[in-house]
């Protein structure tokens, strides 16, 4: 476990330093540095993009929020006009980790670790994010990431920004199911998006985390709530499509059959949360 | 590689190994208060403050520090005056083995810096990143209210 | 086999006792770290974080400290503090560490605003490294109003002379308006009427000097508070329970004082030094504080011998019978009263009592204030200095009487069965305590010692051959073995269940290897050997109280107090044996490590302690016993020493010197052996080579080992030890005192043996060559 | 620690002795009087130790480079046994076996001291001193001792080889002190007559140097009834000081009680 | 300045200041027998081997031993096992306060590899630069005198 470590002060000292072989781009590093000493990696160099300024920002304009990649997940978080629009990906990453690690950690750095359990990957897919890459292609959320761990991010290029398209939404919501409230990462996790038209849903958007090798976004779930109205009959009907959709395996935070029960199960929170539409 | 920073309120200059734990650095330095207890962000027990932020110190490498401030329980204290958030431990009875209690301290520490005045519940969302394994945490909670309420 | 269980040939077991343990030689249960050069001296301590800790010091003898400018010093980076008298507890108090009350005058500030020697504490300096803080030591700006000084201590008490300590806070001191720390006197008798009725008298004043402790290893302490807030003191100490004490007295601050492994220290060790200065520093600033002395510092700075003065009279009949001693005493405290009272009336207590059939006996006198260095204990504590003086005295009044000096101090002298009122009279500061010699081999001694030594026979030889004389001299002594109804000590013993016991003690050991004869007294009360025995000495928090190393009372304070703690052990192991086997305790007994029944059974300690503490009325063996003596009971020693002149120099050499010592049983008769051999070599340095040189403005000019000569080993010729088959019965297993009375001899056997080569008294020592060479051309004697 | 700003090791002569003529700047031999020094001007110490300086070379005369230390006196073959053995019974009273290991011959003689037993020792045998001085010169010890130089380098002594007597005393306190007064004494000596005789008095407290007198009054004299005019004429002549060491009066005793211890040495031994 | 040297054996490469002794260093790498008894070179507490001969630590500037070898008393015992000079100290209570005893054992340790059966003033002589306060040095000459004769098969 020895490699050397550098901290660019500009994106092209940072580009030169990531195209060399065995060196690995950190940002917060809390899941890098586990990874090392779990041995999962041996990185031979370690590039540090914490003390380049131009990736340190958050812009907002009429149609998108962008988030620069050295943004942490705190300062997400006290950024007011981020839980205005997108409350699902502030509630989200409220149950990243703890403090320490919110702290530390960047919501690009969830991106690039491509996790299926990531909270704010989640948030990303429904919320149609765009990633911007380095060679100055924008990649959709979900085309970006592949499979855990492994997204198409060419060697020798790093993640700029994340694109966040404004969208107006009448009901937001997030839960996780996990082992414990804090520090834990999910079994499953759901996340919504409801648009009501005057008696029925007008557009909606779900996703579900822990359930497939990435995020998994229910797109025929979602074509077939338009124009449906949430009652339990809905509830119901819906409930069993996810269960049919979603594709658990079994590891040692829950079984694939405990998944899919509780997959089914969360879709009525949408009755108990009381959405009128 | 050679690191300068400010620890505890003293400028300070050390050589370090690239691929040093910021954790592994400030216990060589002396700064025994930061415990590795898991040694992956879990428990908390190396958490100090970076910048105004507590962080575990055992996610961070050596190399990570040059140009910030750090603080750690050590520059909390001086003589046998204790900070009121260290204080307030004792009184509460929120230390039974200790060992968490640097980390706990500065995390405390980290959120009223930022919230003086946290509710309960934030208290809790505030500390959540601190294990402790005597204490039950009710102790703890009502102490870091008890060093909010005298600010 | 535990080598520290071997047995070494070299004992000399007394007839009627039959020891296991006690009086054998084993090696010295700390011996194998200290040859292996283990990190075990205060200086060896890595406290993290330290500040390093310089004293500013006087150039001045005597001054009044205007103004001390400090701002360029703390301007320094690395300077954490610079403390003067104006940051420090205005308590008056004495460094001297004794009984209390103490006997010492509270004369002495942690800084005052008056420096009275050169040397003296002006201001307290810590720094991040010794490299700042003696670079902060010349940024500080004192501002001195220089006043007159009194150097030699005998125009301490002139008219007109400056008044040494005016300060209104002294408390304790006789007369410090004239300059008089102290005053003492007492007589029985007429000494006037007795002097007038004799055949034979002589009267003379012998000057006996400051000499410097030059123990190896410097002054040293640290100070920290513990992670609990607890001030902690590391500190080579010979009195860990007094500096905890004064520390309260000064600071009012409770604390906790280590006693690591001492570097030596032979009374120098015997007061505060350094663990105000880190105290302070710790109180100040929060931060460990390490204060390492150097050698000129514990040269100039800590304590001296208190140099002395005697005029004496002594007479007697023409039957050689001595019927008068009268000695008028002035002795130098310098700058500070310390053990000021105590160690001039141990000039008398410790001598007069040996020769007891006089009618009668004055001794008084003044302890003055000077402006040089405080003097304090040193090894003999004021015994040597009153040996000097009579044992001289009597030497001559035996020529005069054309008598063998050995055959009429051994007919004046005490027995085995006497007393003498002087015991009575006069004890450290306060009155004694009667006691009746319960032990006392000198006839032994004297006539033994003259035989090994041919003293007969070399007393026939021709004195002068050529360029060089030969001389050969006899000096007798005594000594005490602990202060009387004042000083206690105490041990604790507990037992373990693999068969060891932690012995703790105060007691201090400084070298002298208390530690081993403690395990081996507790040892031979347990029937087991010193290998069982893990001792821990000392740790305020840690060992029972005991009143330190002095005054000759380890090993019979320290012992007896390990003594009863032992055999309270092995009643207390008797009856769980009983409470376990069955057995009544009177059937029961112990041997080798087990306790043993008539029946045949056997129970090993081991056993015992494992049943206790888990399946059998389960508890622990632990006692603690202290012991405060009645008595005071005095080793004697004679000494026998040739020495040989140069007549052409004046240069004088100790070729041989036989010691005779009844100490009672020896508990280690190895280290019995060294501690004589010890205090005989510093007696030769006082007597021939330390001299203290000081310039008119009372700087000491022999400040370092360069110029300050303790004896290296080629100025050792032979020293011999002997002992003498004695048992004290109040001793444990039959031990006094055996590590002060060495000294007290080398310098009387060395003037008189220069008497007897050339017929000239030595009445000063060191004895100079220079000096000696004039006297001898004066008689015609230099070729 | 010494507070100076560098330590330097250069590896030839020249570079030495040009670094040496910058300010506050001291060689470095054997080191052990540099460290006492206390001066706060001290910036700079040149090393002389690798310039080698260590040969001891056989020839009309022994050639002592200046960095062999005082214990090759007591173990090398041929220096030990020079004038019968003299310098190692003499270096047997200098200093310590630590300081003797340290100390260098070179460093001995180029500091001057007053208290120097070697060089009153190296004195009496008549030892030149070999300095580079931006060239090599040669000058006798006596005069060595005497002359204001700067920035001189040591580089060697002379002793000649011959079969003189050598004898040297040495008065002080202790066995392990400087002394309060040495003299060395050399001469030839055939049936109790002595010729080319050398007495130097060192510790007077001013620096060793020849008696001449003494010399004069002893050539050409038989040793044995010579001893006591000697000593009486050494002790009518010599100049000495008082310190707080030893008073004038006693140095002169001592000058004639070691000149007598000497040379009667030298007559036992001859 | 940059110097490299052994210390038993060991090899060490430090960092020191120009004017820094070679007892500060040994100290400072943990070698705690070496010790400060005086500042003038007159009690031999500080005394080590170098190159296998005693001297003075105090002395050396630490410059100087650049390349070279150091002996402490550290390097002289074995766990639990002691040398035969050691161990005769110990036996024959030349062990008081023990503060001069490391530079002893190393400068007794020199005596005796150069002169196996030295002398009662032999050893006196060698041994005449290390001070002892304790012992009145008698003790201490016995050992050696009875390692001497040990080596010699002489069974005291």
């Amino acid at each position: 476990m020895s490699y050397s470590f550098i901290s660019p002060r500009d994106e092209k000292e940072l580009k030169e330093e990531i195209s060399a072989p065995g060196s690995f781009t950190m940002s917060g590093g809390t899941d890098l540095l586990v990874k090392i000493r779990m041995g999962k990696i041996s990185p031979q160099k370690i590039v540090s993009t914490s003390k380049i300024s131009t990736l340190h920002f958050i812009d907002e304009n009429d149609d998108e929020i962008v988030i620069g990649s050295t943004i942490t997940h705190a300062e997400l978080l006290e950024y007011k006009p981020l839980r205005e629009a997108f409350p699902v990906l502030f509630d989200a990453i409220y149950t990243i980790g703890s403090p320490q690690i919110r702290n530390r950690g960047t919501l690009v750095g969830n991106v690039m670790n491509a996790s299926p359990a990531g909270d704010g990957l989640l948030a990303l897919y429904l919320l149609d994010a765009k990633i911007e890459i380095s060679n100055g292609d924008a990649v959709n959320i979900d085309e970006f990431v592949v499979s855990p761990g492994r997204t198409i991010l060419p060697k020798g290029e790093y993640v700029k920004s994340i694109h966040i398209p404004k969208s107006k939404w009448d009901h937001h919501y997030f839960e996780k199911v996990g082992q414990r409230n804090s520090m834990t990462i999910s079994i499953v996790s759901i996340g919504w998006l409801i648009k009501c038209g005057s008696e029925a849903i007008e557009n909606l958007r779900i996703a579900f985390g822990s359930v497939a090798p990435t995020i998994l976004r229910l797109k025929d779930v979602e074509k077939f709530s338009k124009g449906k109205k949430i009652d339990e009959k809905f509830v119901h009907v819906v409930s069993d499509m996810v269960k049919e959709r979603v594709n658990p395996i079994d590891d040692v935070r829950g079984s694939a059959q405990y998944r899919k029960k509780l997959c089914s199960n969360l879709m009525y929170r949408m009755v108990e949360e009381g959405i009128k539409c | 590689m050679l690191v300068r920073f400010n620890l505890n309120g003293e400028e300070i200059e050390s050589e370090v190994r690239d691929d040093e734990r910021a954790l592994d650095f400030l216990r060589r330095i002396g700064m025994k208060s930061v415990k590795e207890g898991c040694g992956e962000g879990e428990c908390g027990a190396c958490t100090i403050i970076v910048n105004g932020r507590n962080v575990v110190s055992c996610l961070m490498l050596a190399p990570e520090l040059d140009g910030t401030e750090v603080w750690t329980t050590e520059g909390l204290s001086f003589k046998n005056e204790l900070d009121p958030i260290q204080k307030a431990f004792v009184d509460e009875g929120a230390i039974q083995c200790g060992f968490c209690t640097p980390g706990m301290v500065m995390s405390a520490k980290a959120l009223l810096m930022k919230n003086p005045q946290p509710t309960v519940e934030e208290i809790k969302k505030g500390m959540e990143g601190n294990l402790c394994r005597c204490t039950g945490y009710f102790k703890i909670i009502e102490a870091v209210k008890k060093a909010a309420d005298e600010n | 086999m535990n080598v520290r269980e071997e047995r070494s040939v070299a004992t000399s077991l007394s007839s009627d006792k039959n020891f296991d343990v006690v009086n054998t030689s084993v090696e010295k249960i700390d011996g194998y770290a200290l040859v292996k050069g283990k990190p075990v001296f205060t200086d060896d301590f890595d406290v993290p974080d330290s500040l390093i800790v310089k004293i500013l010091r006087s150039p001045h003898a005597h001054a009044i400290v205007k103004n001390v400018d400090a701002s360029k010093a703390l301007e320094l980076s690395g300077v954490a503090c610079v403390l003067t008298y104006k940051d420090v507890p205005r308590i008056a108090f004495t460094r001297a560490g004794q009984g209390y009350p103490e006997p010492s005058p509270y004369d002495t500030f942690v800084l005052d605003k008056k420096v009275r020697y050169v040397g003296d504490a002006v201001a307290i300096v810590a720094a991040e490294s010794e490299e700042i803080a003696r670079k902060a030591l010349k940024l500080i700006k004192v501002e001195y109003d220089v006043l007159d000084n009194i150097i030699d201590y005998e125009h301490a008490m002139d008219e007109n002379a400056p008044i040494i300590h005016d300060e209104s806070e002294i408390s304790g001191a006789y007369d410090p308006k004239h300059n008089i720390a102290s005053h003492y006197e007492m007589h029985f008798g007429d000494v006037d009427e007795e002097l007038s009725k004799c055949d034979v008298t002589t009267e003379k004043t012998f000057y006996t000097p400051n000499q410097s402790h030059a123990m190896m290893e410097p002054h040293a302490a640290i100070s920290y508070f513990d992670a609990n807030g607890r001030l902690t003191i590391i500190t080579s100490t010979q009195v860990p329970y007094h500096v905890r004490r004064i520390i309260k007295r000064i600071f009012g601050v409770e604390s906790r004082v280590i006693k690591p492994r001492i570097g030596g220290g032979f009374g120098g060790k015997q007061a505060v030094h350094v663990e105000a200065y880190v105290t302070a520093v710790t109180l100040k600033t929060g931060r460990p504080a390490r204060c390492i002395y150097t050698r000129k510092e514990t040269m100039t700075a800590s304590n001296t011998r208190h140099a002395m003065r005697f005029k004496i009279r002594v007479g007697a009949d023409k039957d050689a019978n001595l019927r008068v001693i009268d000695m008028q005493g002035l002795s130098n405290t310098g700058a500070y009263g310390e053990h000021a009272l105590t160690t001039f009336m141990v000039a008398g207590s410790k001598t007069l009592p040996l020769y007891n059939k006089v009618n009668a006996v004055r001794f008084m006198g003044d302890i003055v204030y000077t402006n040089t260095e405080s003097a304090g204990a040193f090894r003999g504590y004021g015994a040597p200095q009153g040996a000097f003086a009579l044992d001289c005295a009597l030497d001559e009044l035996a020529h005069k009487l054309g008598m063998d000096p050995v055959e009429f101090k051994l007919k004046n002298s005490i027995r085995e069965g006497e007393t003498s009122p002087v015991f009575k009279v006069m004890g450290e500061g306060r009155e004694g305590v009667e006691q009746i010699v319960g032990s006392c081999k000198i006839e032994e001694c004297a006539i033994e010692g003259a035989k090994l030594f041919n003293w007969h026979e070399k007393r026939e030889r021709q004195r002068i051959e050529g360029t060089k004389a030969h001389g050969y001299g006899v000096a007798f002594a005594m000594q005490g073995s602990s202060i009387p109804a004042i000083d206690m000590g105490g041990a604790t013993i507990k037992m373990n269940d693999d068969g060891t016991f932690n012995l703790m003690i105060g007691a201090t050991d400084l070298g002298t290897g208390s530690d081993t004869i403690l395990a081996q007294i507790a040892a031979e009360a347990l029937h087991t050997s010193v290998g069982k025995f893990v001792v821990y000495s000392s740790d305020t928090d840690v060992t029972p109280f005991d009143k330190g190393a002095y005054a000759s009372s380890t090993t019979y304070v320290s012992g007896n107090a390990t003594k009863r703690a032992a055999e309270r052990m092995a009643r207390e192991i008797l009856k769980a044996a009983s409470e376990i086997t069955g057995e009544s305790v009177e059937k029961l007994h112990l041997e080798n490590g087990k306790v043993i029944s008539k029946s045949g059974k056997s129970l090993t300690y081991s056993e015992i302690q494992t049943q206790l503490f888990y399946t059998f009325k389960q508890r622990q063996l632990e006692v603690t016993e202290s012991f405060v003596s009645e008595v005071s009971p005095p080793p004697y020693m004679v000494t026998f020493a040739e020495i040989e002149i140069d007549l052409e120099t004046g240069k004088v050499d100790v070729m041989s010197m036989l010691n005779y010592v009844d100490c009672g049983t020896p508990i280690n008769p190895l280290l019995a052996r060294g501690q004589v051999e010890g205090a005989s070599s510093q007696g030769i340095g006082m007597a021939l080579y330390e001299e203290h040189i000081f310039d008119k403005n009372g700087r000491m000019v022999t400040d370092d080992f360069f110029t300050y000569k303790v004896p290296s080993r080629d100025d050792i010729k032979k020293i011999t030890v002997k002992f003498a088959d004695s048992y004290e019965p109040t001793g444990p297993f039959g031990a006094k005192s055996v590590s002060e009375i060495g000294l007290d001899t080398p310098g009387p056997v060395i003037a008189n043996a220069i008497f007897d080569a050339v017929g000239i008294r030595v009445n000063r020592l060191p004895i100079k060559s220079e000096d000696l060479y004039f006297k001898l051309n004066e008689r015609g004697l230099t070729p | 620690m010494l507070s100076i700003k560098e330590y330097l090791r250069p590896d030839t002569l020249e570079e030495a002795y040009d670094l040496g003529k910058m300010e506050n700047t001291l060689y470095v031999s054997g080191g052990l009087m540099i460290a006492s020094l206390k001066s706060s001007r001290l910036e700079r110490l040149v090393d002389l130790k690798n310039l080698g300086m260590e040969e001891i070379e056989d020839g009309k005369r022994v050639k002592i480079g200046a960095n062999v230390k005082l214990s090759e006196f007591m173990t090398n073959p041929l220096l030990s046994s020079l004038n019968h053995g003299f310098f190692k019974k003499t270096m047997k009273d200098v200093g310590s076996t630590q300081i003797r290991n340290m100390a260098t011959v070179g460093g001995s003689v180029a500091f001057r001291l007053g208290w120097s037993d070697v060089i009153t020792a190296l004195m009496a045998s008549k030892a030149t001193v070999e300095l580079y001085e931006g060239q090599l010169n040669e000058v006798s010890l006596e005069r060595y001792v005497k002359e204001k130089r700067r920035k001189e380098i040591v580089t060697a002594i002379y002793i000649p080889k011959n079969d003189r007597f050598l004898a040297f005393e040495k008065f002080s306190k202790s066995t392990f002190d400087i002394a309060m007064l040495n003299v060395g004494v050399g001469m030839n000596i055939r049936d109790d007559k002595m010729s080319d005789v050398t007495v130097v008095v060192g510790s007077r407290p001013m620096i060793s140097g020849r008696i001449v007198e003494v010399e004069k009054f002893l050539n050409d004299k038989e040793l044995s009834n010579s001893i006591e005019a000697a000593a009486q004429l050494m002790r009518d002549t010599i100049k000495v000081g008082g310190d707080v060491r030893v008073k004038a009066e006693y140095r002169k005793v001592l000058s004639a009680a070691l000149l007598k211890k000497a040379m009667r040495g030298i007559g036992d031994e001859s | 300045m940059k110097v490299e040297f052994k210390v038993n054996g060991k090899m060490h490469s430090v960092n020191v200041e120009p004017g820094e002794f070679l007892l500060e260093t040994l100290r400072n790498l943990g070698y705690k027998s070496v010790k400060h008894g005086c500042d003038t070179a007159s009690c031999g507490a500080c005394s080590v081997q170098l190159d296998g001969k005693p001297v003075l630590s105090c002395r050396t500037f630490t410059a100087t031993v650049n390349g070279h070898e150091i002996k402490t008393v550290e390097g002289f015992s074995k766990e639990g096992e002691l040398s035969n000079i050691q161990r005769a100290l110990v036996e024959e209570g030349a062990v008081q306060c023990g503060f001069c005893i490391p530079g002893l054992v190393v400068t007794a340790d020199a005596l005796l590899r150069e002169n196996p059966s030295p002398t009662e003033d032999e050893i006196k002589g060698y041994l005449n630069g290390n001070l002892c306060r304790c012992t009145g040095y008698e003790s201490q000459t016995r050992a050696i005198l009875k390692v001497a004769k040990d080596s010699r098969g002489e069974k005291s």
